[in-house]
């Protein structure tokens, strides 16, 4: 079985998004996605704090504090993109605006529930951003993670044990060794990596999981 | 690449269809998409559901939507002005649904559903015949009206510069209700004196971001010198 | 007695706006008041239709029908003023960032209720605008209106027999015989105009009314 | 003549007294209004709600501020960060209140205290710990949790530009929280790179309309080159 690396993942993400998309990668892994996205497609990157057409990072030594992204990075505006103010750039994902989010994740259960922001452990810090806005927001909302722990436990599964971050909201789940579809029958399985079977899958997540339609190798 | 902007105001509309309920822009004359409205008449849909501050005055606009009998209701906070006989008519014949709104609710309401609000207490209205019926509540010693987002199917509107991505800036009080009517509407129209190149709009001064609008179309030059 | 006439109340009410005041003129007699604001004292006046520091009326020909007011009258732009949405025209009457607004009126109660929108006759087409937006909304809300209809019926009443604008929003009236100051101890006499008693104005208006600290003839 | 102008930084701050609440722009660093938190800092006054997107980083700013023991509550969306060692040991210890709210409600709540709304029922949060306790609705088939306005006596803001009547404009992503904190604070005093003259400023691109603000202050000029 070949699992998927980081930049396979973000690969196998960025396929899915089709020209004319209104886009949010949140924080952490999902960033890399936009390293996939072709540049003769007009794909729109939103940014929470108020951006909208976002470019890739500046070239070192240009940086300009004042044109960041959510993870408080240096990026540049593409021609034809725009700023506004924090009520717009979050009514634009809570009203329905954006087509696809992209998050990271703790856990997700097979019917989209989404744990994301706290780990729940006691003195940990809590922190929330525009985590639970971009999970309810969008009209899809895609996860994007390995689909297990370093220490072996399944990330996907039957209810979610760390705090929530929304409830039904993830469609979509892409990890290194399968893509799965969510939703109130549970989850299906999309794709899985080359040499991996259904019953391994079921095996090693415990999961009671489906294939969807149309299933094909990565 | 994505080229929102569309040829003719025919193309722009040609999704608009029986029972549609569709947001106009304008107050008064400033902003009114005239041009909309009339492609919107020549393709003769009816049981429309029109969302404007006015309910069209003299023959054009809203009043000509009205006098050919396509709409089946209007929410508006302002129906009752010196030239609007269509609507007064079909108001009295029994023939049009009017949803009476004060405009400040009106305005939050479209804000609301374009920001994905459930619903808002408002101060405006309590006590008053126009919140009769509706859940009140008394916050922080004050007391406000429950009131719901109102969105809508289509938006016609009017600015004065778009490019093909749909970015709008306006021009003087035309802006009004365009830029929340662009956030409310699943499909949002805009009528355009000048389609431009895109890069020409400064990202600073972009008031309605192209995210919210989905068809551009520039307004005949003879009209819109006129205009 | 001498009773004021239109353009003498709108003096007089010109007199209570300070400099730096945020006002809004309703529609109808109260744009009047814009004529008695002295030009070299910096006061904003705002129009809901987006439009904050409206300047006078334009040179005839010189009108440009996407610069209007409320009224849909063509209006200028005084330098230092803006444009701006619905929404956020509306936010800041409702917001209570207003001073001031000055409002026509059907009926006034000696409580502050307001009715000015609708007559309630059958048949008459109702119409609001923002009428119930400015009562309610701004910091300090003026009526202004003759103390009588040409019927003889005083507009000052215990209790408004006209469908209400708003609830105890009106803190004080302008008339052409006297100005009174509203609130939930009922109607105080802040200035007559000469010749003009405390008694007659009981009598004529049939009300409860007292003197408010300071009184002055007009 | 109206000059919402002031001198320095001292006098922009002069008011703000124990006990106040106070909103702080800022994203990150970008839109951070520096200077008058360090300003606020140096006027010694402490119990202060602070409301910003973070819980400051690093030794300036609302770090500072939270170092120096100022700050008795903050309300914010992400308290932890990378180098947010000054909250994370005043929350440790017990020393400082901390009322977390997803940044969409955060912005919302602010927006809705400035429009004068008196509650919104938003779609973020619902079945979530940031939604125990609270009211919830079911409204057209989707769920939504009560949320009350945010209101602040004080917003220490940053902009690009300002003028005497205190019209703002703002430089990229700097803008974010600006615009609805000066809508949503009762006074609200902003630090700019560069005061202009009145009718400097486009109309058409002002951000902020001068009803909003209350005191405007250059920032000193050596700083302003550094940021």
């Amino acid at each position: 079985m070949n699992r998927l690396n980081r930049d396979q993942m973000a690969e196998r993400v960025a396929r899915d998004i089709p020209e004319g998309a209104y886009v949010n990668l949140g924080i952490g892994l999902p960033t890399k996605v936009a390293n996939y996205l072709p540049a003769d497609r007009d794909i729109f990157l939103q940014s929470e704090n108020g951006l909208l057409g976002m470019g890739p990072a500046p070239a070192k030594g240009e940086e300009d504090w004042e044109l960041i992204n959510a993870g408080k990075q240096a990026v540049t505006l593409l021609t034809g993109g725009c700023f506004f103010h924090h009520a717009d750039s979050f009514a634009m994902m809570r009203g329905g605006h954006l087509d696809i989010c992209v998050l990271g994740a703790f856990q997700v259960s097979i019917h989209g529930d989404l744990a994301n922001w706290h780990t729940g452990e006691p003195g940990a810090i809590p922190a929330v951003g525009g985590a639970m806005d971009l999970a309810i927001g969008a009209k899809q909302t895609f996860v994007m993670m390995e689909l297990f722990t370093k220490q072996g436990a399944c990330k996907l599964v039957e209810a979610c044990t760390y705090p929530l971050t929304g409830l039904g909201c993830v469609s979509r789940v892409y990890t290194d060794m399968a893509v799965f579809d969510l939703g109130v029958d549970g989850a299906k399985v999309v794709e899985m990596v080359e040499g991996l079977t259904l019953e391994d899958l079921r095996q090693s997540t415990g999961l009671t999981l489906t294939l969807a339609n149309e299933i094909e190798a990565a | 690449m994505i080229d929102k902007t569309v040829p003719t105001v025919e193309a722009a509309v040609a999704e608009i269809s029986d029972g549609a309920s569709v947001m106009i822009g304008g107050f008064g004359t400033a902003g009114m998409p005239d041009e909309l409205i009339d492609a919107l008449i020549a393709r003769g849909v009816g049981d429309l559901t029109i969302i404007n501050n006015n309910a069209g005055n003299g023959e054009h606009g809203v009043a000509a939507l009205i006098r050919e009998g396509r709409v089946r209701k209007i929410i508006c906070s302002f129906p009752r002005q010196s030239d609007s006989h269509h609507f007064d008519a079909a108001f009295r014949a029994g023939k049009i649904e009017l949803e009476l709104v004060p405009q400040g609710n009106l305005a939050a309401r479209i804000h609301a559903a374009g920001a994905g609000l459930g619903a808002i207490f408002t101060p405006t209205g309590f006590g008053t015949q126009l919140a009769e019926g509706k859940e009140t509540r008394l916050i922080d010693g004050r007391h406000y009206v429950l009131e719901y987002p109102i969105q809508a199917d289509f938006a016609l509107i009017k600015a004065e510069q778009g490019d093909r991505w749909g970015n709008l800036v306006y021009r003087k009080t035309a802006r009004n209700f365009g830029p929340i009517m662009a956030m409310a509407a699943r499909t949002t129209i805009a009528q355009v004196r000048h389609i431009v190149p895109l890069g020409a709009l400064d990202p600073e001064v972009i008031v309605t971001p192209g995210i919210f609008v989905q068809r551009v179309v520039e307004s005949a030059p003879a009209l819109a010198a006129v205009a």
